[in-house]
């Protein structure tokens, strides 16, 4: 499904990706997670061509993903994505947010982007929010709005970016179960996240970076219990510490 | 041979105030579609191209509208283009309404976050798309009170038109009060139409400020 | 039509100009700094509890903001002498200028002030500091910095509105140029070279501008 | 453009002062009027076309010609040496009296007093230049966009004299009599006449023709008697370094 | 030290606190918590006078809060506070800040103010930092700057505020271990956080507030273990679910 091999990103002189080889399979839900500015943002960003990458490849579903427009196209509409900051487009309704992208992108009529959209905000138990502008949400509503916007491409992957780390503590639920939700339907999944009762319960495999790098990885359980790396260790001590 | 101050003058000051609505609405016409191709041009990503609009835009920044005027009208006679004084100061003032518009408009786009662009491209939408639907929408609403104020500025700019031979009100007031001898009243009454002119928008436009204000807050 | 460029008239003039130029700058400089003292008067007016010194304040920004600078000068320069008043060109320019900026700059100031976090201020508050040292030794500065660019944004406008001045016979650029103008009929050549002139004034000031914005608002920001 | 394109167009673009009255102005109608404007008027009906006037600020007469945003000018246009180098002028049409007016009281005798006062003249006029060339060195000049501009600031005392035409005092008396303005130094007499642009000989020759049949046939006396109240006075044939003919 | 009397504090026509009591001995350390708008932030602004209140008494080391400026500055100068969002001034450098109130609320000189500076900079470990300007620390080491700063007035009694509500989990550790170290110290504390583990640790007491009321109060163990108010069980239910 995605095949990562040798990439290589720099932000001017610094190396925010440093040689990371990572394979997912279709279905496979991947937790991604290390500290502050270890490259998980930047990592998943390059799946979908947000950030490009100076060297190594990218094969995102059979599409290797090279500057071409036609490549990014492609596989973009196959990679939905839902940021941290929600990023919903705040002078469109819902349902605008959620029709703008079939009907502009891959040409859809109105009515049915409406049907599928609404399919999806039921899905994401919003639909009665429909005709709302996104600042008349609380947050765990909007980033769920995100994710069904996201959903309405119908994607065959789906990368989060801390989805619930910009939430107050009581909505962080209502996103993680959803989230839930779409794992246990089979979407594959990319996942950057400090939740580690949501990747105890829906990661196949559990990542670790630090520096640019993919230091260790493993099943949740193996994961958590016996970090192999001193520097796994450290962190996880950190994140569970207070809880 | 030296009239009062009456209804014939007020009259003639009401025809000067005609012309510079005119001039202002062909100005700002012209300047907001000029300007949004600055705007875009000065956002668009490629080193050169973005170097050129900012001399452009830097140049009808830092030159005084009466001399743009004075060099568009007298230089375009000279390659042999010799337009009439209308089209002549339509143009000084479309080219420099579009470097003011083009930078109003500019921050405007840049300061849309980031990650709404970010947003649009992850859904597969394409530049045209992205502008048109996300960027632009959110660019106007934040622009619009420093658009509006540049408004203003052009309405009382298009006294400068006086210059090439326009009688509008700026001049009307002036040759009025060569005909009268009653200066004071006179630019009394032209400043008060041009501050019946203006202020109503100047008012819509620190209105619409304070309201983004309260809205960025939240 | 046979009209041949010629700069050499532009060249003949040049000591002329350039002391026009001197005077432009004279006029924008000391325009500015009226209008920057009238700014902060104007804020800490503007926001006073007496209610009649506000409404004057508004009144005063909304008139200048809405009226043209031609009318305004006009208006100073045969409406004083009325009241006994009798400036020469100079003065009257000055003065036109420095309420024109002025009324402009009491409205960024203010908005520089409103920028500021409310929580500075309450951290000043809470460390025990009084009002007026919280405004000196916490607002200030960054408000200063926050509407850096849109104040001397107004500052070049200023200087280029200098231009009209000659309308009420004060020496300053457009004033020579149009004398020159007059004496060699060369309008283009000499509108043309002023012009340009123009642009190196107003990109001196923004070099001068940046480089005390570098010496006194550069801490950094995130 | 040339006087075919004219006649086939059907209209003459005349340059004329917008704002100089009785030379040439804009009433409260908005219509065109002064003698100056009589003439334009006549020109084009001696043409036999329409009269388009565009009013041009003291200072861009000559550019608005040269640049041929004006076929011809009718513009209080003084007949002087250095202007004739850049504008072809015809036989003179009007007469004109440059002095130097200021209120009774104030003592001005001779160009040396001068130097006492703040003179205001129109900037780039054949005021400015008359009074430029009399006054003695440091004089305090004054030089204003326009006519309008100038008697306005006699009138409020920003100035003590300024350099005037023939009408000066009569519409300086009428907004302050009490004042009693008088010209007190005279400079010269000039004449103005139409200008066209240099070398181009077939409208140089059509304007003097035309001037020339305005005078025979008393139209011009009927101008002068309603704008100057004054008969034609008589014309020099030639003023030295201003050729009336195009080479 | 603290002493609130039938408190009451009205936004307009909202009413934010409703007869709050609340007595804290020298010494003490409280932990405030509650669902979010419930008025924790009000209660403690208004100790050291940031809000007026409308009705009530609050007595703050023998001082009694009135409209007198003489009364606020002896209280604020008593009283030191950390805000969620660290408010520290960017424009001056991280010694600086902390000399700014000493050297102009308590006139003292430079030179002492720069010792007793240091000394609480080398206190939060931060030390090395001095010169520095806010804008170049990370999050953790801004708040540790605030609590500094705070703590070179040399106040009775420290008020926070969410202190590392704004933290990324890797640095909420270091502040709660520099507050832990200060009520070690004997600091008399309240304290506005929901991180429980800190609670546990260091708090007297635990004070529940919900709709500007004071619902209930314990010591840490007995408030964990066994909450008496539905809504205080709802609420610790919600905070704890996911960890
Ligand atoms: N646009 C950029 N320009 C320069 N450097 C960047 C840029 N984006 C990220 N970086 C740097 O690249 C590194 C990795 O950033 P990234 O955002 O991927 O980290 P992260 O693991 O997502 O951290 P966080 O948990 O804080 O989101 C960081 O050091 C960051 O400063
Ligand atoms: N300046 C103000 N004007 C009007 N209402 C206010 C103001 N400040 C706070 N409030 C209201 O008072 C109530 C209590 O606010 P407060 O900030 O004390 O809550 P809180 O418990 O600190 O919440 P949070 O956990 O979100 O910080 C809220 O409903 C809030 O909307
Ligand atoms: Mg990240
Ligand atoms: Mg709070």
């Amino acid at each position: 499904m995605i095949e990562m091999k040798g990439v290589q990103k720099w932000y001017g002189g610094y190396q925010a990706l440093r040689n990371v080889d990572l394979t997912v399979r279709r279905g496979e839900k991947i937790v991604l997670c290390g500290p502050s500015g270890s490259g998980k943002s930047t990592l998943i960003r390059c799946i979908n061509r947000l950030e490009a990458i100076q060297q190594g490849s990218i094969v995102v579903n059979g599409h290797r993903l090279d500057d071409s427009i036609k490549a990014i196209d492609v596989v973009r509409q196959d990679v939905g994505m839902v940021f941290q900051s929600f990023n919903l487009f705040p002078h469109m309704t819902v349902l605008q947010n959620c029709t703008l992208a079939p009907i502009r992108a891959r040409r859809i009529g109105r009515t049915e982007a409406e049907a599928t959209a609404r399919k999806y905000l039921e899905r994401v138990r919003i639909g009665d929010q429909a005709e709302k502008y996104p600042a008349q949400l609380s947050g765990g509503q909007q980033q769920r709005v995100a994710i069904a916007r996201a959903l309405c491409m119908q994607p065959k992957v789906m990368l989060f970016d801390e989805p619930t780390s910009a939430l107050d503590p009581e909505m962080v639920k209502e996103v993680l179960d959803t989230m839930i939700g779409l794992a246990n339907d089979g979407m594959t999944m990319i996942c950057v996240t400090h939740e580690m009762g949501f990747a105890r319960q829906v990661a196949d495999r559990v990542i670790f970076m630090a520096e640019g790098q993919i230091i260790e990885e493993g099943a949740p359980d193996a994961f958590f219990r016996e970090p192999q790396h001193a520097r796994t260790k450290q962190f996880l001590g950190e994140i569970l510490a207070h809880h | 041979m030296t009239p009062h101050f009456g209804l014939p003058e007020f009259g003639f000051l009401l025809r000067g105030l005609q012309w510079t609505v005119l001039l202002t609405l062909v100005a700002f016409a012209g300047g907001c579609t000029a300007g949004l191709a600055v705007a875009l041009l000065r956002t668009c990503g490629h080193r050169s191209v973005e170097w050129i609009t900012r001399i452009y835009i830097g140049i009808f920044q830092g030159t005084p509208l009466l001399l743009q005027l004075f060099v568009v009208y007298y230089g375009l006679a000279l390659t042999g283009l010799k337009l009439d004084a209308f089209a002549a100061v339509a143009i000084g003032f479309t080219v420099n309404a579009s470097a003011f518009l083009g930078e109003i408009w500019r921050g405007a786009i840049q300061a849309v976050p980031r990650g709404q662009t970010e947003a649009a491209m992850a859904l597969g939408l394409h530049y045209s798309s992205r502008m048109r639907d996300i960027v632009l929408p959110q660019a106007i609403r934040i622009s619009l009170p420093a658009t509006i104020g540049y408004l203003v500025q052009l309405i009382k700019g298009t006294s400068l038109a006086a210059i090439v031979g326009f009688i509008e009100l700026a001049r009307a007031g002036q040759i009025v009060s060569n005909q009268t001898f009653q200066p004071l009243l006179v630019f009394g009454v032209v400043g008060a139409m041009y501050f019946i002119l203006c202020w109503p928008l100047s008012w819509w436009g620190s209105r619409m400020e304070a309201r983004l204000a309260l809205a960025n807050q939240r | 039509m046979g009209y041949t460029l010629d700069f050499s008239v532009v060249w003949h003039a040049m000591p002329a100009l350039l002391w026009g130029c001197v005077g432009t700058l004279g006029l924008a400089l000391a325009g500015m700094t009226l209008a920057m003292m009238i700014g902060v008067a104007g804020v800490a007016a503007r926001d006073s509890k007496a209610a009649w010194l506000r409404a004057l304040v508004i009144g005063f920004v909304e008139t200048v903001r809405n009226t043209p600078f031609l009318v305004q000068i006009f208006f100073l320069f045969f409406a004083l002498p009325l009241i006994g008043l009798k400036l020469n060109p100079t003065a009257t320019a000055i003065i036109a200028l420095g309420v024109n900026g002025g009324a402009y700059a009491i409205e960024i100031i203010r908005g520089g002030v409103q920028s500021i976090h409310k929580g500075q201020v309450e951290a000043g508050y809470a460390l025990g500091l009084h009002k007026g040292q919280v405004f000196r030794f916490i607002v200030l500065k960054p408000a200063l910095r926050a509407i850096y660019p849109s104040l001397t944004g107004q500052f070049i406008m200023l200087t280029l509105t200098s231009s009209i001045c000659s309308a009420v016979s004060a020496y300053e650029l457009t004033s020579v140029a149009q004398r020159i103008e007059s004496d060699t009929f060369r309008s283009f050549e000499v509108y043309f070279f002023v012009t340009f002139l123009y642009l190196a004034i107003s990109w001196l000031l923004m070099l001068g501008f940046a480089v005390v914005s570098h010496r006194f608002f550069s801490y950094p920001t995130r | 453009g040339t006087l075919e394109d004219v006649k086939k167009k059907g209209v003459v673009v005349i340059g004329i002062q917008g704002d100089n009255p009785p030379w040439g102005y804009v009433d409260s109608s908005g219509k065109q009027d002064g003698i100056d404007a009589d003439m334009g008027r006549a020109f084009a009906e001696y043409l036999g076309v329409k009269a388009e006037f565009v009013p041009l600020a003291v200072a861009n007469r000559i550019p608005a010609l040269t640049t041929g945003r004006v076929d011809i000018l009718f513009a209080t246009m003084a007949m002087l040496p250095e202007r004739a180098k850049a504008v072809q002028y015809s036989k003179p049409y009007v007469a004109n009296e440059i002095t130097l007016v200021a209120a009774q009281a104030t003592p001005i005798n001779s160009n040396a007093d001068m130097g006492k006062y703040v003179i205001g003249v129109p900037r780039s006029s054949t005021q400015d230049t008359q009074v430029t060339n009399s006054a003695p060195a440091g004089t305090e000049i004054r030089r204003f966009d326009d006519d309008a501009a100038t008697i306005q600031a006699l009138l409020s005392g920003q100035v003590q004299a300024v350099g005037a035409n023939s009408f000066y005092p009569q519409r300086l008396n009428a907004a302050k009599p009490e004042l009693g303005f008088e010209p007190k130094l005279h400079f010269t007499a000039l004449y103005n006449g139409a200008c066209t642009r240099l070398g181009e000989k077939e409208w140089n020759e059509t304007a003097n023709k035309f001037i020339d049949q305005i005078k025979s046939n008393g139209k011009l006396a009927g101008f002068y008697a309603k704008w100057m109240k004054a008969p034609v006075p008589t014309f020099p044939e030639s003023i030295p370094g201003v050729p009336f003919t195009a080479q």
